[in-house]
This record gives structure tokens, C-alpha cells and sequence, in this order.
């Protein structure tokens, strides 16, 4: 068997690791494969020339995740993947999203923090079936009568979402950009409308309703 | 996508007739979007009405209180930061009028926002207490449209979420197989695992949708599991035999309801000679 | 997106569904990825270049089985990759498991109705690890023409997952409304959702078509 000191050696063993792997590998874990003392210097350069390796090539991508190393297939590939597997895990609904995105960007938060922001109370198996999932866990209880636990997103959901760190996800939107244009400025014309058709605001415009009509109040 | 058939029919059968529309904002006064045979159009077609069969549908759209509240304040283009308390107030307060028309179940939510933006509307009605330090007085809506604008931030957020690639939905993992030898180790399941994997049925809806689900239906599944394993192997079995009295009605129920799916699914024949003779049951394969 | 005329991109296509998919894939599978007829000789062809193309490079080889093709690590690699995992718990795929579901919560079924819950044909390999394991068994026939097994789970699979008894299962009826339909499905209009109102599964359906369908997908 070749040695360490063998650099292209050390790639591949590298390589073939992270190919097989079923879950994202560190570089404190990667140093294990070897049971020479291989520096993480070196095994970063590794990680950065294989991953240079690949792209461009093949419909795979080297990706960086929160736990570490992963290899996954491009998105681009996910149409031709999907006919092969028809079972495709399920798409979450608003309510879950919704309570996602809260304790991803507010964490930590209790779940009476997550009824204050969406005006709701928060059902049990949304927060199981997000637990389930491995994207949210109780980290601490607060401090207050009744101890509620705090929730943060953990790992998988940062590796998941093809993430290294919290600081990657899309920004919250400004407070300000939220306010719509004056009162005062001139309605919108027809092609305008319908150009905001798709838009969030006007998402329920095809589900409208006359029920503020004058005879309801 | 127009959801809502423009269908004039329906429209006169529900009652429901298209009214006049708000006025786009407080200020001004409503400007036509278009003329039609000389009428103003102030509004989408399509957007006419909405028959009353569907309003459970049309607000199971919506989030809660909050969600409906910013749609209304939204669809008018109407600015957050000054909203129009009587014109909201009156719009919110005819949804949940349509709400108890339709009697359905109104969440405590849905009341409790309707009672703060009255309570909002009456405050600011009245004359306003002057602040110590030459301050600006405090805007009883202050609160009511931070919370409109977090919730609409996290909405927003909720979105960007979603459309971010997620792993096995949007794109997939390497799994190269390692030949392992010696020890064969088997997997681990948990009923977590279970639940997700009946999600992921559930969401191909195409082959599901026609497959109720009924809440206790789990029970009378494990005492149908139960009566063909008694069954197996014997000719026959009385009918009391299947019940065990000892564990309480609700089991006697769930237990009678399983005969009778059995029975229900051709999987057990339930005879008897004559009134008041023994009741036996068999496979009815047997 | 490239069209399928281009060899090199129909190559691409094959090497990544090889190298994510957990199982052998047989030449008629491979079919099933591309939308367009491409004939088997072509992929057999495509086969036994990728084959060359990782011959001699990295640890990772492409290799034919009885059940079709699939990527596997050299077996040279193994003492490193030992290292790595010393124990890594395997997963059932997707299809045992929800075969294992549609059996632990609509039992007793037979094969053709978990066919037609998962939409899919359900292979005998399924069936058979399931056996195997003792979590399922036959407790009898259905009558009705070819007389076919009634599956149950056992006392054993209620031991394995730590339940006391099939109620002890996450409920199904709140599953429901944490999902929505995958978006391929043709959007309902809204007076027959409002039909469909009172039906568990149809309950994401109602805040999927005029939300997600058009600001989420």
C-alpha cells in the first residue's frame, strides 16, 4: 500500500471518502482516515484542489456545509434524478415555513415568541414534524414561569439547505422596503395589475371576495 | 391563475352580488382601472366575488389574524404605516361576519384582532393625551403595525426559505457503496421515521387524496390485525370470543367496529343459524 | 438546459444518477431518466465509457451487478474508510419505509393497496427485507381472485421501535395538514376545494393553490 507522503495517494483516499460518505465530513473527522499525522492545512488544500477538480466536470459539486465536506449532485440534475425516484419528500406548508423561518432567524425563541409573531397559536405537530426532520432542537429553557423551551435550527438544517453558517441565509427584508408607496400616488393601470398578479401581495387577488362589501358590515 | 369561476349562475344563487369597491386608499377617491360600456371598473373581474361555499376555503389561505389583516391593508396598496383605521376595521369586520354567516368555527385569533382594532379605532377618536417632554404623542396603531410589518418580514423570510434547494427535494446526496464485510448491521427505525415517511405520501396527494384519514381509524386497524390473527388456523370462532370483556367498553367498541370492517372487506364471513343461536366467525377464505 | 442529443451531457446524466443512487440501476431504470426514447445500446455504450473513465482514477469504480450498475468503493480503500466510520448505521430507503408506514397504519393490507397508496409498483425485494426482519407478516388471504397475502406488523416491530401498541404511532390525522401536494398536481378551482373542504388530505390542498403554487414554487 502507498504511503501518505504520497500526495495524489492522500487525494484519493480524500476523495473516496467523501464519495461514500453518508453525511458531511469534517476535517478533524477526515484526519482520522489516516492513522499518520496528516495536517488539517494539508487536508483543506486537498479539499479546495478536489473540489477545483470537479468543477466543471461531471454533474457533481464538492460543497462546504456547516459539519463539514459533502459531495452532492448539482440541482441542475434534480429533473432527470426525480424521474427515476418518484418519491420525493414532502413540500412544507405555510405553517411550517413560517415557523422555520422564525426560529431560524430569531433564535433562540420559545414557541410563545413564535404565536407573538404570527398572530397564531402554534400547533404541536408542526413543531414535531420540524423536530422529526432534525432541523430544530430545544436548546435551554427560558428563565420565566412555566420554563418554556428555546428553539434553535441545528446543523442538518444549515446542511441541508446546502449552508455553512446561519449568517448565509437570504437577509431578512428591511422594515422599511415593506412599506408600499404612498397613498397619495397615482392607482396602477391595468398592465401594471397584472404584472402583480404573481406578486405576494396580490397573491389572494384570484381568491377575492366582495365580503367588505357594504351590506355584510 | 383565476381560482374563482366568474360564473354569473352561482353568482345570483349565492346572493352575492358584486358591490362597489372601497376606494383604493383613504385619501383619494377611487380612479377606474378601465371602462367598460361606459362603467367604471374598479376592480378585477375576477375578483367579483367569492361564493360562500368557498370562504372556509378562501381563509384557510390565510396564516391567522395577521395574515388576513396585512392581505387587506396589501390589496388596497395601502401604506402600513398609516392605515386607515376605519376602512380596515370595517373591512376585517365584514370577513368575520361572513365567517359567522357560514357558522364556522371562528378562532379565537380572528375575535381577539377584531377587538383590537376597534379598540384602536375608538382611541383614536379621542383627544389625545400630550406627552411630557414635548414628545410626539403615541400613535395607538404604533404596535398593530410593528407587528404587520415582523409578521410580513417572516412571511417574506418563509418564502426565501423555501426556495432555497433543500437535500433530497431539490438535489442529491452521494451515497457510493462500500462493500462491508463481516457483521451484517441493520437499520434503525424509529416512529419518527415512520411519521415522516407517511408525510411524504401524503404529499403526493395525486394517489392519496381519494384515501381518508381518519383520526381513530389506527385502533380499529390493530383489532382488525388482531381478529385474523385469532382467526388463523381455526375453522371457527364465537363471536364473544373476540371480546374481551375485562378492557372496557371504548376497546368493545373499537373491537365491534373491526368485525364489522372485516365483514366490510370480505375478509371475515359472521353467521348464524337462526335468532338467538351462537354467533360464529370465520376467514372467509376458510 | 442541454438537450439529450449531446452525448457528453447524457453521460453526465448517467454518472450522477449512479453515483446518488443507493441501489444497482439497471439499463431499463436508466431509460426512465431521460424523457426521450434513447435506446439501450446508447446507454450501454455511455456504460462502459464511464466505467474506462474511472478505471484507474480515484478509489471509486463503476461495477456491474445481477441487478444493474453501481458506483462502489475500491475494496483497497476499505482499511481507510474503516477508520472513518467504524459504525454507521444503514438506513432502509425510501420505499421500505413507506411501506413499512402504509403497513403499520392501514393494516392488514395487501401489496396491490400499497401499490396503490405509493403509486408505484412495490418490488419483492421490499417485501422481503421487511419479512426478514420479522416486522411484518401474512395473517391471511384476501378473497378475492388470486387470493393475496394480508401484511400486519408484528409484535416484534412495536418491540424494535419502543411502542406498546400501534396507537402509540404519531396520528395521522394532523399529518395532513402539514404538507402540501407536490406542484405538478393540476390546481383545483375554488368551488371544488370548498367540496373537498372537509377532507383531511384535501386540507393543505386549500392553502397550497393560491399561495404556494404561486409564490412558493
Amino acid at each position: 500500500m502507498s504511503t501518505i507522503t504520497d500526495l495524489k495517494y492522500l487525494k484519493t483516499v480524500l476523495e473516496t471518502a467523501l464519495l461514500t460518505a453518508g453525511e458531511p465530513l469534517s476535517v478533524p473527522m477526515l484526519k482520522r482516515l489516516f492513522t499518520e499525522d496528516v495536517k488539517a492545512a494539508l487536508i483543506n488544500e486537498m479539499l479546495d484542489e478536489i473540489q477545483r477538480d470537479w468543477r466543471g466536470r461531471g454533474g457533481v459539486e464538492l460543497v462546504r456545509l456547516a459539519s463539514g465536506w459533502r459531495f452532492r449532485a448539482r440541482a441542475e440534475f434534480n429533473p432527470y434524478l426525480a424521474r427515476l425516484n418518484p418519491e420525493k419528500p414532502p413540500r412544507y406548508s405555510r405553517a411550517v415555513m413560517e415557523t422555520l423561518a422564525i426560529i431560524a432567524y430569531k433564535q433562540p425563541v420559545t414557541r410563545g415568541d413564535i404565536e407573538a409573531i404570527r398572530g397564531v397559536s402554534v400547533s404541536s405537530s408542526v413543531m414535531q414534524s420540524l423536530n422529526d426532520r432534525g432541523w430544530i432542537e430545544v436548546i435551554g429553557h427560558k428563565d420565566v414561569p412555566g420554563r418554556p423551551g428555546l428553539y434553535a435550527t441545528t446543523r442538518k438544517f444549515l446542511d441541508d439547505l446546502g449552508l455553512n453558517s446561519l449568517r448565509d441565509l437570504p437577509p431578512l427584508a428591511e422594515l422599511g422596503t415593506l412599506v408600499v408607496p404612498q397613498a397619495d400616488e397615482p392607482p396602477l393601470d391595468l398592465v401594471e395589475q397584472a404584472e402583480r398578479a404573481d406578486d405576494e401581495a396580490a397573491r389572494a387577488y384570484a381568491a377575492d371576495t366582495d365580503t367588505e362589501q357594504e351590506s355584510y358590515v | 391563475m383565476s381560482a374563482v369561476p366568474a360564473d354569473p349562475a352561482l353568482e345570483s344563487a349565492h346572493g352575492v352580488a358584486a358591490g362597489p369597491v372601497e376606494p383604493a386608499a383613504a385619501s383619494g377617491g377611487a380612479e377606474p382601472i378601465a371602462l367598460l360600456f361606459g362603467q367604471p371598473v374598479l376592480d378585477l373581474p375576477h375578483d367579483l366575488f367569492i361564493p360562500p361555499d368557498a370562504l372556509k376555503v378562501f381563509l384557510d389561505s390565510f396564516e391567522g389574524p395577521l395574515d388576513l389583516l396585512l392581505y387587506l391593508i396589501r390589496k388596497q396598496n395601502l401604506n402600513v404605516l398609516d392605515i386607515p383605521m376605519a376602512t380596515i376595521t370595517r373591512q376585517y369586520l365584514g370577513y368575520i361576519d361572513a365567517m359567522q354567516a357560514e357558522r364556522l368555527e371562528l378562532a379565537a385569533e380572528y375575535l381577539l384582532m377584531a377587538a383590537l382594532l376597534i379598540e384602536i379605532k375608538s382611541r383614536l377618536l379621542l383627544p389625545r393625551p400630550p406627552k411630557d417632554d414635548d414628545g410626539e404623542p403615541d400613535d395607538p396603531r404604533a404596535e398593530l403595525v410593528r407587528r404587520l410589518l415582523e409578521y410580513e418580514q417572516i412571511k417574506l423570510a418563509a418564502l426565501e426559505l423555501d426556495k432555497m434547494p433543500q437535500a433530497d427535494r431539490d438535489f442529491a446526496w452521494l451515497a457510493v457503496l462500500i462493500e462491508q464485510g463481516a457483521e451484517e448491521r441493520l437499520p434503525e427505525v424509529s416512529a419518527a421515521d415512520l411519521r415522516q415517511s407517511w408525510m411524504a405520501i401524503l404529499s403526493r396527494a395525486r394517489h392519496t387524496r381519494h384515501h381518508k384519514v381518519e383520526k381513530d381509524e389506527l385502533s380499529v386497524r390493530e383489532q382488525m390485525s388482531w381478529i385474523l390473527r385469532v382467526l388463523a388456523g381455526r375453522d371457527y370462532v364465537a363471536f364473544e370470543e373476540l371480546f374481551e370483556v375485562d378492557k372496557g367498553v371504548p376497546h368493545l367498541v373499537v373491537n365491534f367496529i373491526a368485525v364489522l370492517e372485516l365483514v366490510k372487506e370480505g375478509l371475515i364471513r359472521v353467521s348464524q343459524d337462526a335468532a338467538y343461536q351462537p354467533i360464529y366467525v370465520r376467514l372467509a377464505t376458510g
